[in-house]
């Protein structure tokens, strides 16, 4: 047990702390009149260009090969730039599916050529990539998808409806999980397929979220044409029929480690220990102390585990718990700063957008219910009904 | 002892909320929060002023209706679950003790808003007239709506259509007499806690009905054990703040010794319960509840909103603690 | 709505606090040894003659009517004497089980006869029941009871077994269902039976709870005997074959108004007040305000209730949320004091003793979490499985 | 950066395991509770010394093992498995740093019980030494067993065999050190921390195999979502206090500046946790657990006791509010 970092990590985490502060500030200056919400129209663009800065720096992923536009950095080194990431105050990730949720699939699933078309393009935010699981009649139920894509000549037609697409409407590509076959039900006959959004026969329709922006899109498909070469070696990741297998790959990381770093939450309750102290509440003092000892549990539990993956370990359901803690603490350390907030708390500033944020945590990604479930389950081995 | 309503009162929670139901809808809730400032329809109001619920405190000597808190409390509680966007309390609640005798050039159906609540004034560009703290004496002073200059200040809930007094004019005095002032901030407190009852009891009809009909795995999502006991958990949370807001309504209304703790608490207790519902609301909703486009968060907003303003939680909590002798500092 | 009480209520009030104050100090005084738990045997000894003492002055069971040893107190007069009681720190009732539990379905479904037998006994506690509802195999599934009563000449043969019945070493009688029609299943062909606990083939085995005293029985029916006349007015209470809608009003009673009266819960949270302030946790005073709130909130609750029964309104499946909420607050008020004591909390003291005892509350008189089932489903209308 | 531990580290966690699992049964713990004061049996703590535990921090070179708290974390956390009925933190952890120069007519495998925790000293009758503050000054001395005046007091877990020392005569000094003494306090508190973790994970292992077999309503009552829900609530309380008291032990081991603060968050992180398992173990199980036949409250008991011992998790957490800067007063 080492605690510590190298020198090498050391100068690692200067170097990016010190890269992030300047072109943060670099960036933030060149929109005098502000920046906007990564989740509205002229926010994303925004924001976009903060992904082309991160992008030609080789920050934008820096766990991928320098091939793809990456660093070949280690777990540890990842984990290092997200700390350093939020302590400076550095803005959610905009293309946050794609490189979190698409990506790890495409490493485990996909082919060369679509790695390599398709990770290079994803780093540099030429693609953009949404995620089309959930549907009006499958949300929890993720087995319940009714999209479907039929086989024709050259490609697939694709029908059916997505929803809850996190900026949907300002992305460029989309994946998720259609029925391809007809007669198959629940979890069977489902395949990922890759869409780029411009194919006739899809109709985007962004619409609002509850902490007022844009942020969710439904994606119609009727008759849409998917050609087999839309993508650079082909449109289906895995294999026809195996869309599950590869999905629940990605939906393990969207829970699991790779979405939500420690380094989100240690900020957090660092600013709330600072708001503490601003606004003299002592009441809260136990609430605040709390949230943040949720915080660091959160990040030993997470070097943990990625001492674990280091040593060749897999993530496992235990990424179940993963997200109900986070979850549950990304509420708690924003509720206890609406609190210190007083009467401030309703208006519209940054503790209630991340308070407002973190409401949505024990829903998407798998309900916390599910999860529990999942922990109950596949960790503890209870019996299921 | 008598903890019940009468039959006139449950009578005249009917009729307001049969006048809600038809002029307070969620189109209603809506277009308050993307009207003009200035330019609040005043539809509801007028609904509920031909009721003559403006005076409903006023006695009928001077035209009223000569009620007092515990005949509006079930009223307050149909205002909060249709989400009223008025500044309702303020001028139901507040307006009439502070302008007891100082009526002359006040028509019926006046609109007043306050900051006796907060420096975060509701519907502050939309009243009539406003009742404004003067910064260095501790009184209450009367002013027109041209008297006064604000900013409109960006809300979550943005119905609530909040500005903050940046200058003020001569105003006319009204009372510097501290014990009516308190009272008349004690009514703003208990008439947000009643809203807030009604807020979680709407937001808990609003789950119970949709679990009922989603279905997942092929069965209603209410028939999950978790989602039953998150249901159950809101109907306690709502059954036990109803009656500590009732009690506040009794106290009030009877001057009673211990009315600034049980309005505290009633505050803190309904505050407490309509953030807990709404959250339990939202979680067994799932993604629908999150869009704008669903109804829920125009509740779950508000619920918000007044759990922060009049005072939140946990500072009522604290005149509470100091009420029963709980030590909240070291000496 | 009116929250004063009359000239009369209060009269009444005065004389119960007067009596109790100076009828406990004569009780106390008798055992200069110190009072024993009344859930140990030596202890049960000591309770009963202070049940003897409440029975001799009217002070047993108030809302019963005079010829049965009450004083046809109305529920708001029993609310004042509940409250006086646990002002004063009078003990807990050890006959609580046939008072509070068997009275109210022998009122409901008892004969003449049978009421006129048994309840003056039990309020002068010359007959003390206890409960025989649970089995080995039938606890929160109370309709899985196995335990049968076959009919036989002049009476009926008892066989199996009933568990965790309260005090039921020291008791005469045992109210249960006992399953007369073998080929009945689940809450069909179920009789409640009056049984007295002195008949050849009944053994009784006390066994220790988890706050040390002896204060849970086992009771092993052999081929037991139980006549027809052992109990005047005959051992069936209902009709056979209809004990579980006979059960259910007792559990009923059990889970709702009569078994925990607010008095218990506001004297405990004005306790707790003086202890916070005696060792000066400040850091506590959140947690101590918002018990004493929650109890105040169940005091008014009762009102309500109470309110609603005196013009003739019925107790619904409302009781089951009234359950979880003393339930869950009595564990949180004691759970604090556990706190504010610090180390002391260790000691065998009221305290700590009543801290393991509210730790039974979400198990006993039906699981909080079958109490929100039926909150779930018969208050709010949410479909069953 | 590496947050895990050798395979030296392992192997020793399944040899304490082993030991204790045939040495430290239930029965071991039920006969450690009813034995007379002095008369605590010594199995246990025998086949402990046989594999060295006694001087496991001990220097190699004075006769030790040379291990510090990260080679201990994982086999206290099997201490708390197992509900030791032995002082074994006081004698393991806490007095290898007093006694230090001061060992001369301690033999090996001396018990010793101490009041640094608190005035109830645990297994004050049965040690061999003591090691106890001096009223009067900052300076902690060692007494004989037979120069302390003590009296038994009743405690919830009467295995843990509290006593509070009325009287002592003449005892030797040992430090007034500050520093020495801060630091066995902290390891006090540490060793604590990691036996609640134990304890926390036993009574789940005890739970998940209870309602895996219970049927009831014709099912395991593990297969309802509640019963299930609460599982997975204490698999998650253990999961992320577990690596707080490992990183506790990281520090006392590399006496790193954070050390106050790190020792203070775990035993208040595991003692919350170890107290919210105990509950979900009771409830999941019913009424059988509520018995003194069944073991379960052999381990709830030790876990209740043990957040309350050594300053309890309120009174850590302020000691971790003063570390971070949150404000505890106003001023």
């Amino acid at each position: 047990m080492d605690l510590t970092w190298t020198a090498e990590q050391d100068a690692f985490r200067d170097e990016a702390a010190t890269w992030l502060r300047e072109e943060l500030q670099r960036w933030r200056s060149s929109y005098p009149g502000g920046v906007l919400s990564g989740d509205t129209r002229d926010g994303f663009a925004q924001h976009l260009d903060w992904e082309r800065r991160l992008s030609d720096a080789g920050w934008a992923a820096v766990s991928w090969p320098v091939a793809y536009g990456g660093r070949d950095a280690s777990l540890w080194e990842w984990l290092i730039f997200e700390d350093e990431y939020y302590r400076a105050g550095a803005p959610p990730r905009v293309t946050q599916n794609g490189i979190f949720l698409l990506a790890p699939s495409l490493y485990e699933f996909g082919t060369t050529e679509q790695c390599d078309d398709i990770l290079p393009k994803m780093a540099t935010g030429e693609q953009l990539w949404c995620q089309g699981w959930s549907e009006p009649g499958a949300g929890s139920d993720l087995a319940g998808v009714r999209s479907s894509a039929r086989r024709v000549d050259g490609g697939w037609l694709l029908n059916g409806q997505k929803t809850w697409t996190t900026r949907g409407a300002f992305c460029t590509h989309l994946f998720g999980l259609f029925r391809t076959d007809p007669q198959s039900e629940r979890h069977h006959g489902l395949t990922y397929l890759l869409v780029p959004l411009d194919a006739s026969g899809i109709t985007v329709r962004g619409f609002g979220r509850l902490d007022g922006d844009e942020g969710f899109a439904e994606v119609f498909f009727d008759d849409a044409f998917l050609a087999d070469d839309a993508v650079a070696g082909g449109v289906v990741l895995g294999d026809i029929g195996a869309g599950w297998s590869v999905a629940m790959a990605t939906t393990g990381s969207e829970r699991g480690l790779t979405l939500r770093s420690p380094g989100r939450f240690n900020a957090a309750a660092d600013r709330l220990i600072d708001l503490q102290r601003e606004t003299g509440r002592v009441d809260l003092a136990d609430r605040v102390v709390d949230a943040w000892m949720s915080a660091e549990a959160y990040r030993l539990f997470t070097l943990q585990t990625v001492t674990r993956l280091s040593e060749g370990g897999l993530m496992g359901a235990e990424s179940s718990i993963n997200k109900i803690f986070w979850s549950e603490l990304d509420i708690e350390l924003h509720a206890v700063a609406q609190d210190a907030l007083g009467e401030r708390a309703q208006l519209d500033h940054e503790w209630s957008k991340a308070y407002l944020f973190a409401l949505a945590g024990p829903i998407y990604a798998g309900t916390n219910e599910i999860q529990r479930n999942i922990a109950a389950e596949r960790v503890l081995g209870l019996p299921r009904r | 002892m008598h903890f019940g309503f009468t039959d006139e009162q449950r009578l005249l929670e009917d009729v307001v909320a049969d006048v809600l139901r038809s002029t307070c809808t969620t189109a209603a809730i809506r277009a308050a929060a993307d009207a003009a400032p200035g330019a609040l329809d005043r539809g509801i109001w007028s609904a509920l002023c031909d009721i003559g619920l403006a005076d409903a405190l006023v006695s009928v000597d001077a035209g009223g209706l000569g009620l007092d808190e515990r005949d509006l409390v079930l009223v307050l509680e149909q205002a909060g679950r249709f989400a009223v966007p008025l500044p309702l309390v303020e001028s139901v609640l507040v307006a009439p003790g502070l302008i007891d005798g100082h009526t002359s050039g006040i028509g019926a159906g006046t609109l007043f808003a306050t900051d006796l609540g907060g420096s975060l004034v509701a519907y502050g560009a939309d009243a009539d007239r406003l009742l404004l703290r003067q910064p260095m004496a501790e009184a209450v002073h009367l002013y027109a709506a041209a008297d006064v200059t604000f900013v409109e200040r960006p809300a979550v809930d943005r119905a609530r259509r909040l500005v903050e007094i940046v200058g003020i004019d001569a105003g006319d005095p009204l009372t510097s007499d501290a014990a009516v002032i308190e009272r008349a901030v004690a009514r703003g407190v208990f008439g947000n806690a009643a809203m807030l009852v009604g807020l979680a009891q709407r937001m808990l009809d609003m789950t119970v009905e949709y679990v009922a009909e989603r279905r997942q795995f092929g069965v209603p999502i209410g028939s999950f054990q978790a989602v039953k006991h998150h249901c159950a958990d809101a109907l306690k949370a709502i059954s036990f703040a109803r009656p500590v807001v009732q009690r506040a309504a009794w106290s009030l209304a009877t001057n009673a010794p211990t009315q600034r703790r049980d309005v505290a608490m009633a505050k803190a207790v309904a505050g407490t319960a309509a953030v807990q519902v709404g959250r339990l609301a939202l979680q067994c909703h799932g993604a629908i509840a999150y869009t704008v486009e669903y109804d829920l968060h125009l509740f779950l907003k508000r619920a918000e909103a007044l759990e922060a303003a009049w005072g939140n939680s946990a500072v009522h909590r604290r005149t509470v603690a100091e009420s029963i002798g709980v030590v909240t500092q070291t000496v």
